[in-house]
């Protein structure tokens, strides 16, 4: 897939709200094969014993299930479970990502062995236990199918397909975590179907399972009499707009204006001030369902052999961009997230056409120096509306005045 | 990492330790050579790396030798107040105090290091040093459960 | 590097026996980067070395490993053929596979394996050496000596006679030192000032000494070779000049009861005074403590008190000048000969530790003295002409008690060490006082008699059996004045008994203690001292007059107890390792020093906490409009010794030890396993 | 707090600070607030949520905060120890930050953790908290608040449990911990003590830390760094707040200190002045270890 391709506007990504309310059939992505095109309704009950014994069911046939456990202190993490009982499905939005499931913090691409003037190479092995990741949360599982982009443009990327293919997402529609959370303002939402195999929507005695993929319908296909028919959609229908309309008022943004701001504003003054609390931890990046920025390094173990490794990375490092010379051309905190803003809000979506970031919140909730996004796309928001017009890259920048660009505190949202 | 390239187990599948030391030039380096001057006989596990002193013997050299297949480690220098430079030996020494309590924290048996004061003209206590530790590094088996914590991601 | 050479040796039948020589030669020659390999019977030989040097020149080899014995053994000898053969001595480097190896091992096989395992990891420490050129550093070929007593004139003599010029500081107004207030010296007897005098007059007159009496070290900057010395000459109040030493000033000085620190508090002295008649420089100084008029300037009085010395003085050359003056001299080392000074038990030492011996009554009970005090009062130059009057009642005291080890060896009371010389001086004492009072009873008590030395023993004996002096053994507990005796009670420990003696005078055999003020000199020198206060050698075995700090040396009893004979004898070893080090214009150094990444250090200076030499410094980084951008750390070449321990306690790893860099022993360890 | 408003606008007015570090309410509880206009003053707030240690900020590796001139910086009592670190180790020189402390009575855990302290929500750090009044600063602002609530140090029975394990089962809880180790280095770039200019752990030639972020990787980093924090550390917790794996790094800062502090008799201390132990040495130094 070419970078320029089509772009298709933000609200054809699987989002159906802010359309006037109409409840249309999801709208597929036309990169992977979607039921719902011309199929039937897709719509199945799942009571709560079937959900248990469905996980039963996939445990014995040795897949692989990922659900959100208990990490202390109110906490989730994403963790492979041995039990249904370990998961703990609905409550807090997990520390991490589902990204390392896909893309591993480290990944040995292959193995080298030298033997006299030889040289062997040992390839990772190309497969990946079959896994369902249950209770998923939207704005992971659309993460995922962001990223398919950039893995799949001018090179194939086989270890994260490999594991994609190997994959089934059961995301459970969200309630809204807290006042971090913004999917609606990035064109998502909390029930948004996005990157999902099968949607579940919690309602009294289960969860109604919207069927959104083939690999989805093949799963109920597998373990049919665990599904019944749906009877009633409306019950689940409310529990998603209720949380839609919790987050919406979170924050109202238009990403589009934003982009042309950043375009537009690659010297504006309100950079050199935006970063004062940031201390380039990279803890943003590590939780975020988005950031995939990686690198590649050869790790000898002894003489003979070694390994060539695929490690995450972050730009907000300053090594990120150090030259061998010394100099940095990000040379601060301040360009730092200049960049990851641009790359999240302008750049990905001028070459894949989509935003690189599903409004999970959680670079806000790890910051330990308070950087908030939702309030930094506010503040972008208000100068993309107030101040439409570009101010040249050859204005003179003003010294740091620092606080003075950090956008007042909001409050509590 | 896959155990296969790293196994310290013969072909005979008796386990040979292989023991990486780090000592310092003017006693242990000098106290090794009085042992082989004296002809005195000692286990052929271990491999010495010559530092000017224990001072300049970083705790990374340890952890190093570990991932590249240690299974165990000698740390020697001179003796207190007998420092070619004075006072490496004594800053060497807080240095190892606090890593071998850290290590010994994280659960790697600081066993697998053996530290010690061999002076240059204490040939007989180097031999010793050698055979105890091969003998106790015997004991304890390979030290696979660190070399290997490089696993692959499924 | 990428054309290694390695030669494996069989020492004979040395490493062959056990070692496969040949096999190791095979094995080395298939690592990666090792373009040669071969083996020889005798590598260190001539025709074995000739094969090193054929070898690099026909294979045109960047690097030499030679597997041979310790390079203890050789290394010099490979790295002079590797230079032979034109490439850097640096770039040869030894793996040990004789006294590591084959002397150690039976088994053949098990042997051979490891020579190859040594081998390897030499091989890829070797690729990642540096060449290295030895450091040269410009020597300032002039010393100070700092102390002006008996360690200081002989170092100060010996250098100057052996053509180097020296620069003498001396605190106090003349040179001589302790010495010059003794009356005779053991063993011989020989009149102290008689044979110390002389000395004194040759480093007056000496064409290439530069005396500086009267003057302390303020600063001291640079390192070997190049030290930057401020010296702060104090004020005299007169004009050296124009003095000719007549003496006509201290005869009209109204001020004439100031105790006499030269006859240590027994004689009196002017307010302006020559310290003693044969003093060097006999010039006058005057007292400001006790001065009438120098008082009166320092408040300000528009009035003086008195003129009489400028009246006196025919020269003008009493000028009141109050200015110290501060000069700076450049020298290439530095000997330290401080001295010692006695133990004042009277005094309260609270601050130093000391417990102090209130039960002896020193300076309350005025026939107590200390040993100093007895060495004035036998002194022909002394304030008794020679005559052994005791303080009190000028009488000649009949019977003597003599206490030995007063705060020496004494863990309890602060001070653990032995103060060497009290056993010889009190034997000295007791000598001295039968020969003037020849039916006098000199008492002496002990705990052991250290008489170690030539003619030292002999010379103990000679007082008990010749002399009749009676040593007892054991301690004393109190002394008290009673009537014009002082009762001295003790308890003799063979006998089992308490002895009690009533003495006219007791003499006390005080510990010797460091200077005062030697912590701040130290400081400014950056030498080590231990926790008396003694400075300390760098080795003390093999290096006892050199300090931690390269082109520092140590003299005399500043270093430890010392007597006579010792202080000479370091004195003249410490003038012997400048002279040694002056020999050349140049200092050349192995180059297997620290240096610093600038770049990355961060300036936190751990580095510098951890050098026992004062090696690192600071060193500002400014840009190129002259802002300044951060301070780094900064190793001096010429003062670093190659420990390494900056480089093991920098957290970030901007030091690097050459030779011994974290990537070269990285290399090694990473070539543990084949 | 008003006091504490006050005094930033005063000197910010001055121009005897170019900033003022503080706290403010955020979007998600208290966070640090930069006040650079004095107008902004009012925003400042101290309560029992400011756990941030800010002299973090005061370190040389924050290009971005260059350019103010002086700084004020708010601290309790505890972060002081941070400032002494950074003027001890010459990152900081004293006279250029005022230091603005703040009488302080005990901090949750988290930013975002409101009501009152209990023994429950206590931070581990201020049990038996012995610097409520800060020392050393050059403002103290606020009333003396009572002592923190008290009971049992958590971390040093979680330390004792620990150390009550064998080798095998303590490896294993470590192996598990530090497993989720993304090697994000937040622990490091909020530690107010890690100021090296380029830290090993970035370093590649040699490559002493594996850069990739697998287990055993993972054990070498964390206990380097434990390392060269020994007798530096102030536990001041950013490193456990700021690591997105939640992983218990405090243990092992605290397991250190409590070592260093039983060998070598040193605590970290606010005194500047007091050498840290590691880079000192006495002879006597035990070596129970050493044969």
């Amino acid at each position: 897939m070419s970078g320029e391709g089509k772009k298709p506007p933000m609200d054809t990504d699987g989002h159906r709200y802010g359309k006037g309310g109409e409840e249309e059939k999801p709208q597929m992505d036309t990169d992977e094969h979607r039921l719902g095109e011309g199929g039937g309704a897709t719509t199945r009950f799942l009571g709560r014993g079937d959900l248990e014994k469905l996980v039963a069911e996939l445990l014995g046939a040795g897949t692989r299930v990922v659900a959100p456990v208990d990490a202390g202190k109110g906490e989730t993490e994403y963790r492979v479970v041995g039990q249904f009982t370990d998961a703990k499905l609905g409550a807090a939005l997990p520390r991490r990502s589902l990204k390392e499931f896909f893309l591993p913090p480290t990944e040995e691409l292959f193995r080298w062995r030298r033997d006299g003037a030889g040289l062997e190479l040992q390839e990772a092995p190309a497969s990946f236990p079959a896994t369902v990741i249950l209770g998923a949360f939207p704005c992971d599982a659309a993460a995922v199918q962001t990223l398919d982009k950039v893995m799949g443009w001018d090179y194939r990327d086989d270890p994260w397909f490999g594991r994609r293919e190997a994959t089934t997402i059961v995301a459970l529609a969200c309630n809204g975590q807290d006042g971090s959370c913004f999917c609606t303002a990035v064109g998502l939402g909390p029930d948004a179907a996005r990157g999902s195999d099968l949607l579940l929507t919690a309602v009294r005695d289960g969860y109604e399972v919207q069927v959104l993929t083939a690999k989805g319908a093949a799963l109920v296909g597998r373990h049919a009499a665990r599904f019944a028919e749906a009877c009633d959609e409306d019950p689940a229908r409310n529990v998603r707009r209720e949380a839609c309309t919790r987050v919406s008022s979170n924050l109202q943004a238009t990403p589009e204006k934003i982009r042309g701001w950043l375009q537009a504003n690659f010297e504006h003054p309100i950079w050199k001030g935006i970063a004062l609390r940031c201390h380039g931890c990279g803890a943003c990046a590590a939780v975020c369902p988005t950031c995939h920025c990686f690198d590649i390094v050869d790790e000898p173990e002894g003489l003979a052999e070694g390994a060539r490794r695929r490690n995450w990375d972050t730009c907000q490092t300053p090594v990120f961009t150090l030259h061998a010379s010394g100099h940095n051309p990000r040379a601060d905190q301040n360009a730092r997230i200049r960049q990851r803003l641009n790359h999240k809000f302008r750049i990905y979506q001028e070459r894949f056409g989509e935003l690189l970031c599903t409004g999970c919140g959680r670079c806000a909730r790890a910051c330990p120096g308070g950087m908030d996004l939702p309030e930094l796309l506010g503040a972008l928001e208000k100068l993309a509306v107030s101040a439409p017009v570009p101010v040249p890259a050859s204005a003179p920048v003003p010294a740091p005045a620092g606080g003075a660009f950090i956008p007042p505190p909001g409050g509590a949202r | 990492m896959s155990e296969a390239t790293t196994s310290t187990e013969t072909t005979a599948g008796t386990f040979e330790p292989r023991i990486q030391a780090f000592v310092c030039n003017w006693c242990t380096y000098t106290g090794a050579d009085l042992a082989g001057t004296s002809r005195i006989p000692m286990a052929p596990n271990v491999r010495i790396i010559r530092l000017p002193c224990t001072g300049r013997i970083d705790t990374l050299f340890i952890l190093k030798a570990f991932e590249r297949g240690a299974d165990g480690v000698i740390v020697s220098g001179c003796h207190p107040n007998d420092c070619h430079y004075a006072a490496g030996n004594f800053h060497a020494r807080r240095r190892f105090a606090v890593f071998r309590e850290l290590i010994d924290f994280l659960g790697l048996d600081p066993d697998r290091i053996t530290f010690s004061w061999v002076s240059a003209s204490e040939g007989k206590k180097w031999s010793e040093i050698v055979n105890d530790t091969t003998e106790r590094i015997r004991r304890m088996g390979p030290f696979s459960a660190y070399r290997g914590l490089a696993g692959r991601t499924p | 590097m990428s054309r290694i050479g390695v030669f494996v040796c069989h020492c004979g039948e040395n490493i062959g026996r056990t070692v496969d020589a040949a096999e190791v030669a095979r094995a080395s020659g298939n690592l990666p980067g090792v373009a040669h390999a071969t083996d020889y019977k005798y590598m260190c030989s001539d025709p074995g070395q000739a094969l090193i040097k054929q070898a690099v020149a026909e294979k045109k080899l960047d690097g030499v490993v030679v597997a041979a014995c310790s390079p203890h053994m050789h290394e010099k000898t490979f790295r002079r053929a590797t230079a032979g053969a034109g490439v850097n001595p640096f770039l040869c480097e030894m793996a040990n596979i004789r006294e590591h190896c084959s002397w150690i091992h039976e088994n053949r096989p098990a042997a051979t394996a490891k020579a190859i395992d040594i081998t390897r990891s030499i091989v890829e420490k070797l690729k990642r050496n540096a060449p290295l050129e030895p450091i040269r550093i410009p020597v300032e070929r002039r010393a100070l000596v700092i102390g002006g007593g008996i360690a200081g004139i002989q170092a100060a003599l010996d250098i100057a006679d052996g053509g180097r010029e020296v620069v003498l500081v001396e605190k106090g107004p003349s040179i001589g030192g302790h010495m010059s207030q003794l009356s005779e010296t053991f063993p011989t007897l020989d009149c102290s000032q008689c044979i110390l005098t002389p000395r004194m007059v040759e480093v007056y007159q000496h064409p290439r000494i530069k005396l500086l009496a009267y003057s302390e070290v303020e600063a001291v900057e640079g390192y070997i070779g190049n030290f930057n010395v401020t010296i702060r000459r104090k004020a005299r109040g007169l004009d050296e000049t124009k003095c000719n030493g007549c003496g006509q000033c201290q005869a009209s000085c109204p001020q004439k009861k100031i105790p006499s620190e030269f006859d240590a508090g027994l004689g009196k002295r002017t307010a302006i005074y020559v310290p003693f008649p044969q003093a060097v420089p006999n010039i006058p100084v005057i007292d400001s403590g006790h001065c009438a008029r120098w008082k009166g300037i320092v408040k300000g009085l528009k009035k003086f008190a008195c003129g009489k010395c400028i009246e006196a003085c025919g020269r003008g050359a009493i000028t009141f000048d109050l200015e110290d003056k501060i000069v700076t001299e450049k020298v290439g080392a530095v000997v330290v000969a401080t001295g010692f000074q006695l133990y004042e038990i009277g005094r309260d030492h609270e601050a130093d530790g000391l417990k102090g011996y209130g039960e002896y009554g020193y300076g309350r009970i005025p026939d107590v003295i200390d040993g100093l005090q007895f060495e004035r009062l036998a002194s022909a130059s002394g304030p008794t002409a020679g005559k052994l009057q005791r303080p009190s009642d000028g009488k000649e005291p009949r019977t003597i008690v003599f206490l030995q080890c007063v705060g020496s060896r004494d863990p309890a009371k602060g001070i653990e060490y032995c103060s060497k010389i009290c056993c010889m001086y009190v034997a000295k004492h007791t000598m001295l006082y039968r020969h003037k009072v020849h039916d006098g009873r000199a008492v002496v008590f002990y705990m052991d008699i250290r008489a170690g030395g030539k003619g030292y023993e002999e010379f103990v004996r000679r007082a008990i059996e010749e002399d009749g002096a009676e040593y007892v053994r054991g301690r004393v507990s109190r002394l008290e004045r009673d009537g014009d005796v002082v009762r001295v009670q003790g308890f003799d420990t063979l006998s089992g008994e308490p002895v009690t003696i009533d003495a006219d005078l007791v003499v006390l055999a005080t510990a010797m203690r460091s200077q005062p003020g030697i912590e701040a000199l130290a400081q400014k020198l950056s030498v080590s001292y231990d926790r008396h206060g003694f400075i300390n050698e760098a080795h003390p075995k093999l290096r006892p007059v050199e300090t931690n700090t390269a082109g520092i040396y140590v003299a005399g009893a500043c270093q430890a107890p010392r007597d006579i004979p010792d202080s000479v004898a370091m004195a003249s070893a410490a003038a012997s390792k400048v002279l040694g080090l002056f020999s050349n214009a140049e200092l050349e150094r192995e180059p297997n020093v620290a240096r610093v990444d600038e770049a990355t250090c961060a300036g936190c200076f751990h580095c510098r906490r951890v050098c026992a030499y004062g090696a690192v410094e600071r060193k500002e980084i400014r840009d190129k409009k002259g802002n300044l951008v951060k301070v780094v750390a900064s190793v001096n070449r010429g003062v670093c010794q190659g420990c390494g321990t900056c480089q093991a306690t920098c957290p970030g790893k901007s030091v690097e030890l050459e030779g011994f860099t974290d990537p070269q022993i990285y290399a090694a360890i990473n070539a543990f396993q084949g | 707090m008003k006091e504490l408003q006050d005094l930033a606008a005063k000197l910010l007015a001055e121009k005897t600070v170019g900033l003022v570090i503080g706290w403010e309410q955020g979007p998600r509880g208290a966070r640090p607030a930069f006040v650079a206009d004095p107008k902004d003053a009012g925003r400042l707030i101290f309560d029992n949520r400011c756990v941030h240690n800010l002299a973090a900020y005061l370190s040389p590796r924050r290009p971005h905060l260059r350019g103010f001139g002086r700084i004020a910086v708010a601290v309790k009592g505890c972060d002081v120890r941070a400032v002494a670190g950074l003027v001890r180790e010459s990152q900081l020189k004293r006279e250029d930050v005022v230091l603005l402390g703040v009488r302080c009575g005990g901090v949750h855990d988290e930013p975002t953790d409101a009501g009152p302290l209990t023994a429950e929500n206590l931070a581990d750090r201020c049990v038996g908290c012995e610097v409520r009044e800060p020392p050393r600063c050059d403002h103290v602002l606020g009333e003396l608040p009572p002592a923190p609530p008290s009971r049992d140090g958590r971390r040093a029975g979680r330390i004792a449990e620990l150390d009550a394990l064998d080798h095998a089962a303590r490896f294993a809880f470590w192996r598990q911990e530090l497993s989720r180790c993304v090697r994000c280095n937040a622990c490091r770039q909020v530690c107010p003590l890690c100021t090296c200019e380029r830290c090993l752990a970035d370093k590649t030639d040699p490559p002493w830390i594996e850069s990739s972020p697998h287990t055993r990787a993972n054990f070498a980093w964390h206990a380097t760094r434990a390392l060269h924090l020994a007798g530096r550390c102030v536990d001041c917790g950013e490193c456990e707040r700021a690591c997105p794996a939640g992983i218990p790094l405090n243990l092992i800062g605290r397991k250190v200190a409590a070592v260093v502090e039983r060998r070598f008799g040193y605590r970290t201390t606010d005194d500047p002045q007091v050498p840290a132990p590691i880079g000192a040495w006495k002879p006597d130094d035990g070596q129970e270890f050493i044969r």
